[in-house]
């Protein structure tokens, strides 16, 4: 391909490209938006529950709009059916369209062959395709708020028969997803193949970044944990186009009539392939985003990563121990005893790897010579952020306090702890770290720490809040706030903390995208400098210059040493590169 | 000692508990939250440290080594043992207990809940202490939520919407169903809540032992004055979800047995009116 | 590889080709023979269950060549087969209560 | 610049890319198809008599009719995959002219497979047994309805591969072979899931 010099059209480089670089920036871009979008449903709905029944400020017109269309009564305010749709969408935005796909198909495809020292991706026709169906995927989704009764509206784990008999806008959520999971399973076995085939030459399995042993992790989960969700949305799609009753029960009354199936079906058989899918997938947020932390830590201590071979052995065995834990989601349902017990104890097991990861982490600091650059800041950040959001699921995952707390605020607190700091810090430090590899410039160190600091402290009050009211027992998805419950009360005004943390959040995010936009636009050194960070792996060494031409290496790299070879003993400088023989 | 360690709960804002088990599952979650607690400060303070004393300013050549005691292996052993201990000492002796130790059948108040959009059906035997039939061609949004067959067991039954009175310290044993969608069915001052899936019943049981009088007392200046005890739905289960709440009364048992007495009327009176 | 090789494939090939067309046959006659076991049909579903295995074993190892594969194979479909194993589980983790509302 | 691996294998894990790519593949069908027998068993243990009796009565007497049907489909699905993995042979032996015939037998028996199941499908839908008939008819349905999906699916590259994609045999005729061996994974796959298909389905009610 790159013999032949001919110059290649704009359509064929940057938007039908089979170039592992613009594909993952295609990823990134896109996903970032929806996790805008994703984002701004959140603060309509926190509008809500800390004014229940005002006109939402700003956007309050678009609101009204959109109820009206859906068929719902708005004075610009958020009504109980948006807040519903709004809440499902939410979920679904959030982990389906924004963070899988900048955590696996940004970072994964961008940096995996990079970091490796491979041409590109194996399948690079299907890398292109995977983010097509993704693509399409995310169209589904964002129509599906148009239609009358509004996009899918029984929360992101759309549990049956609620899901059964909802508005149209759920046959499009299923729609969506089956396209969402093959653009995921297209992308993982990508991943897998690359990993597994392209390694450079002296690339041994312990001399992998952890980051790729993260995306390797990854990828396993979702190839094997996502067919079980999509035969599950397949029925579920059965059940809603052709009247089947693959999740209802016989003898249902619905609003006073007998609802006319046949019958004979199981809601449970949904929780079962829903988590047997969603567990997993909690790591597959997560670990990808130790993956970007292990790489921050070590350039930003100058000294190799504690106790990789530990995290690796940790990452695999995390991955393996996600399939046997999905039914503590389900301590509820009237789970017998020995079930309960078995999941409980595998729910303690798997929580002893993340804590070695953790402290892994954490024992790296300790003897290095700390530089706090952006990275490095949502690195530390990350650290207690993580983990409150790991303690936090200890009560959860033990059957007997699950008993009050289970679908209290205090769950919803517990894994924003996990996703949104724990795994958008994470991203943040990527884009921070990886950016002068993408475009040749650097952010700028003020306004990333400006961002940082304030992304900071409104996270923590949007979501510690939430850990306060579920101990409360103040239920989760009540559109107004649990102002209609008496045990609620006492909490409320918390709700107005948690919704000025939001909006003020938002405002944080403000210095970034002006970051963002003004460092693309300002012009380029004419040599910037491949190595900024002085890193030692080997998408930074050997490359052809920043940003990355055709072609991703001068010369075909091959690899000496491990991963994280800062600060040796007897080196003229504090970092040995892969390459460096 | 694991009562008084235990009694942590108390700070954590937990709702004031109102049953014969409530205090077991507090003082569980008061000792996840020493753990976790522990461990929070102990990072915290570690990682503290750290930032200070490895500041590339105060270290500016990195040790390539780094850690070479054992301390984290062994604080990750002491995580793992108080894991062990939560999980084997606590938690599952607890829950088997709360579940399976099923009380003596004759002193069990029995009462069914079927759920729906968005409403609590409770369901009382009535005098003679059976349940009647249910068929759902019976069902009458109106009249006969549940569908009961008024004959043979189900004459004498009470049903009522969204009022739930139960005896103070007496075991109740609910029997938990729904007729369309899940809900969850939760008293937080009872701490018990159960899944009402539909086509099954579940059944699960617990102890009131604070009767309303006594809890509206309780609560006197506190912002939720005046509001006694509910049931609160924890299953998104459709628009009005936000507010499908019952209202639960627990009386002395004089009380509770008049409050039965004079529902029991009312049926008599339903009748009439077919006539 | 050599065209001597190829001509044991190929008649390793025709003779499954034999078996699986017998053990088509044996599932549909068992289908028929009543096994008698407790007025249930466990033992027929035991037997199709076991042909089939059979029968997918040879399909398996033969045409898709899992009898000389390389360990990245084996040990990718050793994973699988053990969630598979952990899938099919769910439902004998559940007891159906029988339904009446 | 060229991916390396696409023809000769690896050395440390003696594989071709797509070789274990389609692996992989099939690892997630596996999963998908493992989701869908699990549902079978869950709803199949929790039904008080299988089939179910519906609004018109319980499909187990034209089933026992569509029983031939359904043998010569398995005897079909069979022949094919042998005459798949005959065209692997073929390719091997150089021999084009026989692969196009073995490979041409493989789609004409595919079609003949999907044209049994249509004439199924009318007949059973006829008699008022649709998908939401009872759960038995409901899994039916859907396990081989994605079961046919998959034979069509395998159609589509066969095709291909039978038709304009030979032209690659020219230019890489050994890469051209590792993809008739992928393609024929694929295909003895969905195979191998009729012949667990046709048991539960077919026979054991």
């Amino acid at each position: 391909m790159s013999d032949s010099h001919h110059e290649e059209s704009f359509w064929r480089k940057y938007i039908f490209s089979t170039d592992h670089k613009v594909i993952g920036i295609q990823y990134g871009i896109t996903a970032l938006l929806f996790l805008f979008l994703g984002f701004s449903l959140m603060m309509v709905m926190r509008w809500q529950l800390a004014y229940p029944d005002t006109a939402v400020p700003i956007v309050g017109s678009l609101v009204k709009w959109l109820a009206d269309l859906n068929g719902f009564a708005s004075d610009g305010n958020l009504p109980a059916d948006l807040y519903n749709v709004f809440g499902a969408m939410h979920g679904t935005i959030m982990i389906f369209l924004g963070v899988v796909p900048i955590i696996v198909g940004a970072f994964g495809n961008y940096l995996v062959p990079l970091q490796i020292g491979a041409p590109d991706m194996a399948f690079p026709k299907l890398n292109m395709a995977s983010y097509w169906v993704y693509f399409v995927g995310g169209v589904v989704m964002l129509v599906s708020f148009f239609l009358p009764g509004g996009a899918a509206n029984s929360g992101w784990t759309a549990y049956p028969p609620l899901s059964d008999i909802a508005t149209t806008g759920q046959t499009y959520w299923l729609i969506g997803m089956v396209f969402l999971i093959t653009s995921s399973l297209l992308g993982s076995m990508n991943i897998i193949v690359t990993i597994v085939q392209l390694r450079a030459e002296g690339m041994t399995w312990m001399r992998l970044p952890f980051f790729v042993w993260s995306q390797l992790v990854t990828s396993f989960l979702l190839v094997l944990a996502f067919p079980p969700l999509e035969a599950a949305g397949i029925f579920q799609l059965m059940d809603r186009v052709f009247g089947t009753s693959f999740f209802l029960p016989s003898g249902l009354v619905i609003g006073g009539e007998i609802l006319k199936v046949s019958g004979g079906g199981s809601p449970l058989l949904w929780q079962h392939l829903f988590w047997f899918l969603a567990h997993p997938e909690v790591y597959v947020l997560i670990l990808p985003g130790m993956g970007i932390l292990a790489e921050v830590i070590a350039n930003n201590t100058r000294k190799p990563i504690w106790g990789y071979k530990s995290l690796v052995y940790s990452a695999t065995f995390l991955g393996f121990m996600s399939f046997l834990v999905w039914a503590h989601h389900m301590f509820l349902t009237g789970m017998g005893q020995g079930m309960s017990v078995f999941f409980q104890t595998t729910t303690m097991i798997i929580s002893v790897p993340s804590v070695i990861i953790l402290t892994c982490f954490m024992l790296s600091l300790w003897g290095g010579s700390i530089r706090f650059t952006t990275p490095m800041l949502f690195a530390l950040g990350w650290m207690p952020m993580f983990g409150i959001g790991g303690l936090t699921g200890l009560p959860l995952g033990l059957s007997t306090p699950d008993i009050h707390l289970h679908d209290t605020y205090y769950v919803i607190g517990h894994f924003h702890y996990v996703v949104a700091p724990g795994t958008i810090f994470a991203i943040f430090a990527g884009i921070y770290y990886w950016f002068p590899k993408m475009t040749g410039k650097m952010l700028n160190e003020t306004l990333g720490k400006v961002h940082f600091y304030f992304s900071f402290i409104f996270m923590n009050g949007l979501f510690w809040p939430m850990l306060i009211q579920g101990l409360g027992g103040v239920s989760r998805r009540l559109s107004d706030g649990g102002a209609s419950y008496a045990h609620a009360q006492e909490f409320l005004h918390w709700n107005v903390v948690m919704s000025y943390s939001a909006w003020l959040l938002a405002v944080a995010q403000i210095p970034f995208i002006y970051n963002l936009i003004k460092t693309l636009l300002a012009d380029k050194s004419p040599n910037p400098d491949p190595n900024p960070w002085n890193a030692t792996t080997v998408e930074w060494t050997d490359t052809t210059s920043p940003p990355l031409g055709h072609g991703n290496f001068e010369k075909t790299p091959v690899v000496h040493r491990g991963p994280y070879e800062y600060s040796v003993p007897g080196e003229s400088t504090d970092f040995t590169p892969q390459t460096q023989n | 000692m694991i009562e008084s360690l235990g009694s942590i709960s108390k700070y954590l804002g937990l709702p004031i508990n109102s049953s014969s088990h409530g205090h077991m599952i507090d003082n569980m979650i008061g000792w996840v939250h020493w753990l976790m607690i522990l461990l929070f400060i102990g990072w915290g303070a570690y990682l503290i440290i750290t930032v200070i004393k490895f500041n590339s300013k105060n270290n500016p050549k990195a040790n390539y080594n780094g850690v070479q005691s054992h301390y984290s292996q062994y604080a990750e052993y002491g995580v793992i043992v108080f894991e062990a201990f939560l999980l084997i000492g606590l938690s599952i002796p607890l829950y088997s207990q709360l579940k399976t130790s099923l009380p003596n059948n004759n002193e069990v108040h029995h009462v069914r809940v079927i759920a729906q959009q968005f409403a609590w059906n409770i369901h009382y035997p009535g005098d003679d202490g059976k349940f009647g039939d249910t068929d759902i061609n019976l069902v009458d949004e109106e009249s006969n939520p549940i569908g009961l067959v008024r004959d043979g067991n189900g004459a004498d039954d009470i049903v009522t919407i969204n009022q739930m009175h139960l005896p103070v310290n007496q075991q109740v044993m609910i029997h938990l169903s729904s007729k369309d969608v899940i809900h969850s069915f939760g008293i937080p001052e009872m701490r018990i809540k159960q899944d009402a899936i539909p086509g099954m019943t579940i059944p699960f049981f617990f102890t009131p032992t604070m009767t309303t009088d006594d809890f509206l007392q309780k609560i006197n200046g506190t912002k939720r004055e005046g509001k006694g005890y509910e049931i609160a739905c924890a299953q998104l289960c459709g628009n009005s979800h936000y507010r499908m709440k019952g209202y639960v009364t627990i009386d002395t048992e004089e009380k509770y047995n008049s409050w039965l007495v004079e529902q029991a009327e009312y049926i008599e009176e339903e009748e009439d009116d077919d006539w | 590889m050599s065209n001597k090789n190829l001509g044991h494939h190929i008649t390793n090939y025709r003779n499954v080709f034999i078996y699986l067309l017998i053990g088509t046959a044996l599932t549909v006659i068992a289908s028929y023979v009543d096994f008698n076991v407790k007025d249930s049909i466990a033992g027929a579903i035991f037997v199709g269950l076991l042909i089939a295995t059979i029968k997918g074993y040879l399909v398996a190892a033969n045409f898709m060549h899992l009898n000389s594969e390389k360990k990245m194979i084996y040990w990718i479909l050793m994973l699988t087969v053990f969630f598979l194993v952990l899938l099919l589980f769910i439902p004998l983790l559940w007891n159906l209560n029988s339904l009446s509302y | 610049m060229e991916i390396p691996y696409n023809v000769e294998l690896r050395e440390d894990t003696g594989l071709y890319n797509s070789k274990l790519g389609i692996w992989l593949f099939l690892a997630s069908e596996i999963m998908l198809f493992g989701g869908l027998f699990s549902a079978y068993i869950l709803l199949r243990t929790g039904a008080p008599v299988w089939p179910p009796i519906g609004e018109h009565g319980s499909i187990i007497h034209l089933l026992k009719d569509t029983i031939p049907h359904a043998t010569f489909n398995t005897v079909i699905l069979i022949l094919s995959s042998v005459t798949m993995v005959m065209a692997w042979v073929a390719l091997k032996q150089k021999n084009l002219g026989k692969y196009k015939m073995y490979l041409g037998t493989t789609i004409v028996c595919a079609l003949i497979f999907l044209v049994v199941k249509y004439f199924e499908y009318s007949h059973k839908i006829h008699e008022g047994f649709v998908p939401a008939h009872d759960t038995y008819m409901a899994l039916y349905f859907t396990l081989t309805g994605l079961h046919g999906l998959h034979i069509v699916g395998g159609i589509v590259v066969l095709a291909y591969l039978w038709g304009p994609g030979i032209s690659m045999w020219n230019s890489e005729p050994e890469r051209f072979t590792n993809r008739i061996e992928v393609a024929g994974l694929y295909w003895h796959f969905v195979d191998l899931v009729w012949i667990f298909l046709f048991p539960i389905l077919y026979l054991l009610n």
